[in-house]
């Protein structure tokens, strides 16, 4: 069968589907995956072909309907717990943290909890400060959960069915703004080894990037600008932040003896902390000081005046990298003035140009 | 308890102030110069009215993602309201929150939160405080029906009961969460008797009636800051879509014959028609009044547009209080 | 429905097993070898012996850091649980665990958990996929008094109302949260018509009497399997500390005459008294069983002390599971 | 006045004694803090001194709490919340990360929110998965919290009024341990500066050790015995996380030129991250490969057979001090004969010799 360019909802409904054929203990929950909308159009399809008793409709209740979810894998269920904002979950922390990451362990070893919950970042229209965090390095601090970050819908398919499918808590994280960019993947079921944390994107030999989610799709276009000028990025993707296996990253680096991390979140005890610290440790030898772009350490402000700069841009991408490779002057405003170009073609705060408000 | 021809006309107006300002926002959003969601509280605004009416700007609110009319009808600026839908610093939290983080210590609306439940336990430690300061304010926390489901909404009327606080819990029940039903959520529960298992007292109220949940708001805050927690409870209904301008009943999540029978029960025209029967109503005076609530509204608009933002410097200072 | 004596007098057995098995547990504490935290449930034999007697092995139970008693009424291993204390291999949870942890698939004992109320949606997520299962087992849940001032037990109770799930809740009320009373921690809520009005049958028994839990338990069940879930609600108390081998009365933050009062209610006396007055019981019998007890108990000390414990590389390989 | 050799809990309940004497809006609330025990007899003297008016006995609802404690700041008081355990704080995630820490923030900067949540770490006597989790990191990361972890009765005493005072959401963690450790401080009221992350414990040149808490002295015990083998280790006190200031440590491994870093908790995402990204950003100059010593990368396990090994102990210490100065075989082997001689006086199960479990 051909691939098709499907867009990452496209991918998300299909790998739900598929695996809920596949095995009929794969159920849904979750406030809102049954109405009209169904989480932003990914839960449809399957309500359509599976009925309310696999796709389930809850109370807002995050902590429980947590721990509910964990008891209904322990009898063999492979239950998707989906709220529409990362920072709802926070609500389920005790449940999260305390039993689900650790009760394949702390029980000893007899117990499976094949459980995803579904976490999706909100950004840009006014999602201010309490639907718009990003707390991948939180959960990926913790032993026994796994943290799945896709970029593209390829990998969303291919990573969701791999995440229903895995024995453990799986905590899944999308961007809402993928939601609007499209890949090539195959209409088969197909899963994506969660045992690989990074995935190559782009190969290259002046500098490595490591990113993730949105900003895994901004450092590949800032790549591409950067190509037009000889500038040779190689861009890896760590779409799986626990288990956390960095060879990739390794040996990119001693081939490009330069390296950026590019992070959705926060800087300080984020993701790139712990890149950087394995990195010392490791002793890698680098050519640059290599540099964390982040969001910056506050909360996203809701009003577009003043989170215009909050997040990292292909701008900053570029203007790190020409920093990094001592691009001349004349080049680098060339580079600049080009991000400028592309990033006026559309407000800062909206994913795309048809978007309208509200989310 | 008679409500005087004076009162009424006061309901009256502060209902459809509140009504006038969330239309002209409904049709200003369209321009999509405020960017950030907004959750409209048209056909809603019996509650806050009602309440409001027996509360002084030192009695506190919390409220929720559906704020405009708990801030409207507490006295709060509508330019500041304006404000931070548009981001500029003139707004109640100076652009940082946006629609659904309304702040305003002149009126002590102490604030708005966006995640369902958020503010219950505030509004009950800030009731725990007035206790301690002796102080003869009331805690109101208003929220919806789906923050009934959330635990810390339990633990919230569990800590106020035990400890006796001046607060009124207001459920605005308007029968959905985004566009799941009340009965898809609650099943059999009855929560009249769950609240007042928990050793609150429960006041229901007419549905819409601005007068009713006045008078019946007085009880309550009598009895809060006598003899502890109260619930009002009561029924209403949004006209447009749970965030944004649009009406979406083309999407049929609510059945027609229900949105018949709260078009019906309109909290305006409930108030217009009894203004009618006792002959105070007067519809040029009306019309005058409405006129002037819009005329003002787009002054503020155009007032507010040209403000401006919060400096960036000053934004990036915010992370600690000093 | 009445009892043969056959089940009356296993009934006394259970108890008296327990009790024994915990005090045995109590004076090999300390020997200070046991080097995890222990809830002994001495004093509150009666509710798990009650109602693991309308269960079957394939009926799922889930509890907290008080978990031994339930763990040895569901049909436990003595073996187990002395491992775990010992944190050895041959533990319920291979020694990772400790006291609180209790797990064991050959009865379906699926998890105790020393978060306070953390295992309560655990049980209805299992009461869940019973139902989808639709095979005709019953979810239990173990459950203190403190854990009905979590949100969770909330959320939880409203879950499996709403989806008519096959549970029994059972709440264990020994009056106290580690060394603070109900009366401090509850104020006047009616839990009884709190648990009523979240649309979950409420059933209270008698206090420490196990025919009386037997009996309601026979009722419970049915009706979860039926017509949903159902609270069992059972006043005791427990005899030792919150956590640890000793009497701490001496502490007084108990009535003197509150604990007379429960001494007087003793579970496993008031069994005696109606064996006797109905003349099945034997002293002599009775006593050849608590030595029987006691000597097996001894001989899983021994053998356990001398087991090996889980070697560290398994443990190391534990994160995930394959 | 003198000062006293006095126990960390008697620096405990002398700062909220006097803190409250000072402000009466300063009050405690929680589960226990009225019971016999108080709170591992910190809150008694409070209790008996301002009564149950200002020392609050709460149900056990730890989301609530959170958000009524933020609720009383609003109004000008000072609460104090405490949980016995780390782990109970996870119940109130939603409202100590998407309320309390953005408070100040997302509503202009005109609220201030003076609240401490004071959160004891267990250790030992079967404190498993779940009464031991040290999760500094993740408090750590938000903005708008301020991470205050003490080290010894001194700094407890004066980080405590310090973090009262505060007009600031503190999170206070204070390991178990401690409280088996004393030292001289003063009998007068005093503040330790929030704004000055780190603390000189020892001086020394040969290597920089930084650490936190319960750490921090099995740091300074390994300090002791390597100084009798002519190693000089100067140990550093990160006392306070968030705001983060390295300056100390800079200075210091400029004269150090290496570096350990010794972990109560897990490695990965953990507070070593931080540390080693900012070193490796800040092209700090290191002779040595620095390290992470922390917990192995799993929950605690409960037997005192399985978590032999599970922390970081002053023979870890002392062995990898060894290995970055290259100490010679046969004074290596004498350093660690020490530490294990002096290691075996106490199972390492136990804080103390005279503990009695449980706990
Ligand atoms: C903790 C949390 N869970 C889910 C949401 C998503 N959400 C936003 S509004 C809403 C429905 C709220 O319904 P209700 O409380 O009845 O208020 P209404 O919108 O009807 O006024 C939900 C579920 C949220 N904001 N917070
Ligand atoms: C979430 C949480 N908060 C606090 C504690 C501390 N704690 C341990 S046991 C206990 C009391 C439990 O009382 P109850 O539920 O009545 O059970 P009992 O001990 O009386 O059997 C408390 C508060 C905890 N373990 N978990
Ligand atoms: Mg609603
Ligand atoms: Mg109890």
């Amino acid at each position: 069968m051909p691939n098709r360019k499907n867009s990452f909802i496209d991918a998300m409904s299909e790998s739900l589907v598929q695996s809920m054929q596949k095995d009929k203990n794969v159920v849904i929950l979750g406030e809102g995956v049954t109405d009209v909308k169904g989480i932003f159009n990914s839960t449809n399809a399957a309500l359509k072909k599976f009925g309310h008793q696999r796709v389930i409709e809850t109370p807002v209740s995050e902590n429980a309907l947590t721990g509910i979810q964990l008891g209904m894998s322990l009898l063999g269920k492979k239950p998707i717990l989906m709220h529409a904002r990362v920072d709802f979950s926070l609500l389920g922390f005790d449940q999260l943290i305390n039993n689900a990451s650790k009760w394949h362990y702390m029980f000893g070893g007899e117990m499976n909890v094949p459980m995803v919950i579904r976490l999706i970042i909100g950004r840009g229209w006014g999602q201010g400060p309490q639907h718009s965090q990003s707390l991948e390095s939180v959960f990926s601090h913790f032993p026994g959960l796994k943290i799945v970050v896709p970029s593209t819908a390829k990998d969303c398919k291919g990573l969701m069915a791999a995440s229903i499918f895995d024995k453990n808590p799986v905590v899944f994280i999308e961007h809402r703004w993928l939601h609007y960019y499209s890949s090539n993947f195959s209409k088969k079921f197909y899963k994506i080894d969660l045992n690989n944390s990074i995935d190559i994107k782009k190969r290259g030999k002046d500098l490595t990037i490591l990113s993730s989610s949105i900003m895994l799709i901004e450092s590949l276009k800032a790549a591409k600008i950067l190509k037009k000028y000889d500038i040779d990025i190689e861009v890896l993707d760590l779409r799986v932040l626990r288990p956390l296996k960095l060879d990739k990253l390794y040996s990119s680096l001693k081939k490009t003896k330069k390296f950026i991390f590019v992070d959705n979140g926060w800087k300080t005890f984020g993701i790139g902390s712990e890149i950087f610290a394995n990195i010392l440790e490791k002793n890698i030898f680098l050519k640059n000081i290599p540099k964390r772009l982040a969001c910056k350490d506050y909360p996203t402000p809701s009003s577009p005046h003043l989170n215009k700069g909050y997040y990292v841009t292909i701008k900053d991408i570029c203007n790190e990298v020409c920093k990094c490779l001592s691009v001349k002057k004349n080049i680098k405003s060339k580079i600049l003035n080009e991000c400028e170009h592309i990033m006026s073609k559309v407000p800062h705060d909206l994913p795309d140009l048809n978007f309208k408000g509200p989310f | 308890m008679k409500i005087n021809k004076l009162e009424k006309l006061k309901n009256l107006h502060e209902l459809t102030r509140i009504r006038i300002i969330e239309e002209e926002i409904a049709k200003e959003y369209k321009n999509q110069e405020m960017r950030c969601p907004v959750h409209l509280s048209i056909g809603q605004e019996a509650v806050p009215v009602g309440v409001s009416r027996v509360l002084t700007k030192k009695d506190y609110i919390v409220s929720t993602h559906r704020c405009h009319a708990h801030y409207i009808a507490k006295g709060g600026s509508i330019d500041a309201l304006i404000g931070e839908l548009y981001g500029k610093e003139s707004g109640t939290c100076k652009g940082i929150g946006g629609s659904m983080h309304m702040y305003d210590k002149k009126v002590n609306h102490i604030a708005s939160v966006p995640i369902v439940g958020g503010s219950i336990p505030i509004g009950v430690g800030i009731g725990y405080a007035i206790k301690i300061n002796k102080s003869k304010q009331v805690s109101v926390i208003y929220f919806g029906d789906a923050a009934t489901e959330e635990g810390v909404f339990f633990e919230s009327l569990h800590f106020a009961a035990l400890k006796k606080l001046p607060i009124i819990f207001v459920c605005e029940d308007n029968k959905y969460s985004v566009y799941t039903s009340r009965y898809e959520r609650h099943g059999k529960r009855d929560i009249k008797k769950l609240i007042k298992s928990m050793d609150v007292k429960f006041i229901e109220t007419k549905e819409n009636d601005v007068e009713d949940i006045y008078k019946k708001s007085l009880i309550a805050k009598k009895h809060a800051i006598l003899n502890g927690p109260v619930c009002i409870y009561s029924k209403t209904y949004r006209y447009l879509e749970h965030c944004g301008p649009n009406n979406d009943d083309n999407l049929e999540y609510r059945p027609k014959k229900e949105i018949e029978y709260w078009l019906k029960k309109d909290p305006i025209e409930l108030e217009i028609k009894k203004l009618k029967k006792i002959k105070i109503f007067n519809d040029e005076e009306y019309l005058t009044f409405c006129n002037s609530i819009r005329r003002k509204f787009i002054s503020s608009i155009i007032k507010t547009k040209n403000t401006k933002s919060l400096s960036i410097k000053k934004l990036e200072n915010l992370e600690y209080a000093k």
